[in-house]
């Protein structure tokens, strides 16, 4: 399976691990879910090669493949909006950051999506927000468990407030789920941050991290800036979130599919009665 | 929102955009409020409109419930670790009918503003809002939020504790809350340490406050790498008034003294209040599934995309082009 | 107006404040209500003199008076439990450590349930549970606010379990209000600590203190002996305990009765629909 | 329970006592439960039982959700500031059924009691507890609670970071919680740290459980003034299994192994399953109208009280006794 896509790959045929320097080929990586062998290190990987490794093989349907960012402020910094959303498109082979659709995990239908680190940081615009709130939407008119895998940033700062906004739009659908009793896991994957983090990243019945993955509000660079003081060690990692009360498990990547599996199955929308039978 | 790509690309000004404002439904037109950004005259620059967002004479929330409320009684603490002064709410009355009032507290002067956390709220600041959003729930009391904040705090003790759980929650909470909510910006609507209190029935804006998915500062930092061009990134991010109200993003305009709120806390009390209990007589008769019906509807069809009934699938690469990266 | 049941009462004239240290004329404190003029210490009052300082005059109907305990352990320590029932009917004059009653409070009528320190150290066993659950009731049938007004050492330990057993059935009818959106104000004066601060205590709607009332789920002698540790500044104390987050005021006791009057009539319950006038 | 003056003087053997436990409504008498108290031979002395409860080889949660449930998965955190490893909690099946678990959790030796703080959990720990309580509800799954503390850990961060409110927020989300509830006092039910996890539909005991209101050292040194008088407090608090099904604490006892839980850890889970899942399967087809409304009688009914008909008013003392103490 193609796993592979990576920030870290430095050639063609092998890589270095960042966190214990071994030298890993990169046919043997990929093998491995992009998980080094030797530390456990878990390279990010494309929101394609996620949801592969996540659905019931065959399941996925996608949905809203097309949806596409307009240039709502006309936005240009050192380039356009537009000429961004290109490249973004080009580096990544994707549309936007996030992939949606219908699919099984486990067999239990669910609906998925999946954000792209590659498509200009993961970064949460209007289409973002849009598909994911049609995923919540289907999610509730069909009474499936949503499953999203967060890997952002935070909001895109070229749609401006439009941005910000899509935080709140997207709550609002979870939050419907909440109260219907369907139910929504989270997935934080390196790195989630920001308003992503702080919207629905963190609000799943269930929040799952992989392992070492930075999570946190402000990036830790920012509040190192403005603080001034040292850091604590494992600062915004996944087991430190844990241990502060905001993750129930780190689950690495080989167990993830099986975890969700359980999940979802456990946690099953009911009519109401109390769920005595599996 | 859904538009032809031709009209998106036009960018602001564009039809679209200023439809959403004329969509946000039967404000009353009676000259309270500006709810037609093509009647603001004479607007101020973006950059103007952030000196003056943060001015330190500006009224900030305690000067606006004094002036607006009566009798208010402020509450206190998060029932699980701190009460957050940077975050102020409690009990009072608006125009002769009980309320629950919460806002975001900076000081009005340098001391005061140590106090505050420079307006800045901690994990627990969130928290005791949500418990005050409960609060006026459970005895169906409207809630005012007052927004005016740099952000939420990035220290490391608010992301031990949770800083962006705490936000999340707060959102989370007024989308799904059983009582009428007006939300007014007063100053600075900073990121989402502003939206945790501006999911609401109704979101106002004083005519020289700014609302925004980053600071000036920070996203000149990332986008130009130079704190420097500030006032460019300012511009672009549309975060003054009229582009919030030509976006959709807030409903109306409260309008402020000659000069700007900082001039005359009265006067501009007395605009604030007035905007509040005209959107408060409106929303108090309607039954609340309603009321949460239109909520989710007012934050659902906000975004601007475009979506081509056919379109040509995107570049797929080759697996091992993608493997390697390339 | 008789003021003025103190432990702190050395002489039958003047009263010296354990606070400042100012004698103070015993006439001149209970014209005070009991706080000293001087530094504003605010002396412990009994369960009388509370309700009469609280309710409008003469609105004041107390309910089941002859509530009494019984001895289902047959608790015997240096005395047996009966012994120091009448004991402490003798020295408070009251037949428990909690009155309850419908009163008024600034024309709104509610439920009130008032303790008294000096009956066994205001301990909670079977009357006090009975007693505010029928309180409590009361105020859900008739939807009227319920005020209670605590002053405890804890769970009675003559009673055993079953006086723990009373933190969860008060608890259980309190909570029914805050489903039926009948508000419920807690009052906490020097000393609330233990089962009741565990319970009910910690779950009004609202939460008032008097000034430096001692506040806590572990005696602070307690606390320092277990640990061994010094504590910090006014530990315990209203001040504190509003600063971390689980008082909403501490009220002087001069503007206590207005306060709980504005507050009954801010929340007074309605049918559900938006309460949007006086 | 209501009696006259004269059954209640006569202490716990009265049959106002006995009488309780046969109200305790109608648990299954296949043999799994012990429920009438007049059945037991042989009971230790209260003494005893409080050395079996606090026997450091006594099943802990751990050790019992490890063999009673299947597929268990722990969930962490409190979402605001914690996870606390003295409390214990997550989804699992329970004989094919799926459930919410949650117990406090004790170590086995000197150096996991320190890591999990004895069983003595910080107010997180309650408030991890809600979490978990809120999740079974939200998915109507059953809720087994498992009871096992010497209290709640009264130490001056548990005080700071409200103690007294987690507990009480836990007994007050239990007695509201819309989803079948059954609690195991496994061990040492210390006080209100163990009743913030007792607040059920069923309420067990291991046989050689105590439940108390202070640990039988604190009531010594209160009321004999002497640490070393804990084993008559021991037997004057009635803490003792039998005695707690006779006063209606808890509605029936699970059997243990000959000696005592700590001989046969699975045994003793064999016992504690067949006795829940029986609870559940009654308990899951009632209606949550039903079920809350039996909860809230469950312990409404609980406390010795004498309610004469008429009395002789306490003597009053004038106005100037009271004032001047005497
Ligand atoms: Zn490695
Ligand atoms: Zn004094």
């Amino acid at each position: 399976m193609p796993f592979g896509r990576r920030k870290e790959l430095p050639s063609h045929l092998w890589t270095q691990c960042p966190d214990c320097g071994e030298m890993l080929f990169n046919k043997q990586l990929a093998r491995n879910m992009n998980v080094c062998p030797k530390c456990e290190h878990h390279f990010k990987i494309g929101a394609r090669e996620r949801i592969e490794m996540l659905v019931d093989k065959g399941s996925f349907e996608e949905r809203d493949p097309l949806l596409a960012p307009g240039d709502p402020l006309g936005f240009t910094d050192t380039k356009g909006y537009p000429q961004r959303i290109e490249a973004a498109r080009a580096k990544s082979g994707e549309q936007e950051a996030v992939i949606t659709g219908s699919a099984r995990i486990g067999g239990t239908p669910v609906e998925l999506g999946v954000m792209d680190f590659e498509f200009i940081g993961g970064s949460m615009g209007s289409v973002v927000g849009e598909k994911l709130v049609r995923a919540a939407e289907r999610a509730l008119a069909e009474r499936n468990p949503l499953v999203i895998v967060s890997a952002s940033g935070g909001a895109r700062m070229q749609e401006g407030t439009l941005a910000l906004m899509q935080m709140a739009k997207v709550v609002a659908a979870t939050a419907r789920l909440g109260d219907a009793g369907i139910p929504y896991v989270s997935v934080l994957t390196d790195p989630t941050t920001g308003g992503v983090l702080a919207s629905y990243g963190s609000l799943g019945d269930l929040v799952l991290a992989e392992p070492k993955a930075l999570i946190g509000f402000s990036g830790a660079r920012v509040t190192d800036q403005t603080i001034g003081e040292r850091l604590p060690a494992g600062f915004q990692r996944a087991e430190f979130v844990r241990d502060h009360g905001f993750v129930d498990q780190v689950v690495p990547r080989s167990q993830l599919r099986d975890r969700i599996a359980f999940f979802v199955s456990a946690l099953r929308p009911t009519a109401g009665e109390v769920r005595w039978s599996l | 929102m859904r538009d032809p790509i031709g009209t998106i690309r036009s960018g602001a000004t564009a039809l679209g955009l200023r439809r959403a404002a004329e969509d946000n439904g039967d404000l009353p037109a009676d000259g309270l409020l500006i709810v037609d950004v093509s009647g603001i005259s004479g607007r101020v620059s973006a950059w103007d409109a952030v000196k003056l967002a943060r001015d330190l004479k500006r009224p900030h929330a305690l000067d606006l419930i004094e002036r607006v409320f009566d009798r208010f009684q402020e509450l206190h603490g998060d029932r699980s670790f701190r009460d957050d002064p940077a975050v102020v709410g409690g009990i009072a009355h608006l125009d002769g009918h009980p309320v629950v009032v919460v806002g975001q507290q900076k000081g009005g002067s340098t001391e005061e503003n140590i106090q505050r956390n420079f307006g800045m709220p901690h994990p627990e600041g969130y928290r005791k809002a949500i418990r005050l959003y409960r609060l006026a729930e459970r005895f169906h009391l409207p809630l005012v939020t007052l927004i005016d904040t740099p952000g939420a705090y990035p220290g490391p003790e608010a992301e031990e504790r949770g800083q962006a759980e705490a936000i999340a929650k707060s959102i989370e909470t007024l989308t799904r809350l059983r009582t009428p909510v007006v939300a007014v910006v007063l100053g600075e609507g900073g990121s989402g340490g502003a939206l945790a209190l501006g999911v609401a029935d109704v979101v106002l804006a004083l005519e020289n406050a700014i609302y925004s998915v980053i600071s000036p500062e920070g996203c000149a930092a990332i986008l130009w790498r130079s704190g420097t061009e500030a006032e460019r990134a300012a511009k672009a991010l549309k975060l003054a008034g009229p582009d919030l109200l030509a976006l959709g993003i807030v409903d109306g305009l409260v309008p402020e003294p000659r000069g700007g709120a900082q001039n005359d806390h009265d006067a501009t009390a007395r605009s604030v209040k007035a905007a509040v209990v005209a959107q408060l007589d409106r929303l108090s008769p309607v039954p609340v599934t309603e009321l949460l019906a239109g909520r989710y509807e007012r934050f659902r069809r906000i975004g601007v995309f475009v979506e081509p009934e056919t379109a040509p699938a995107a570049p797929r690469r080759t697996w091992w082009k993608r493997v390697l990266g390339r």
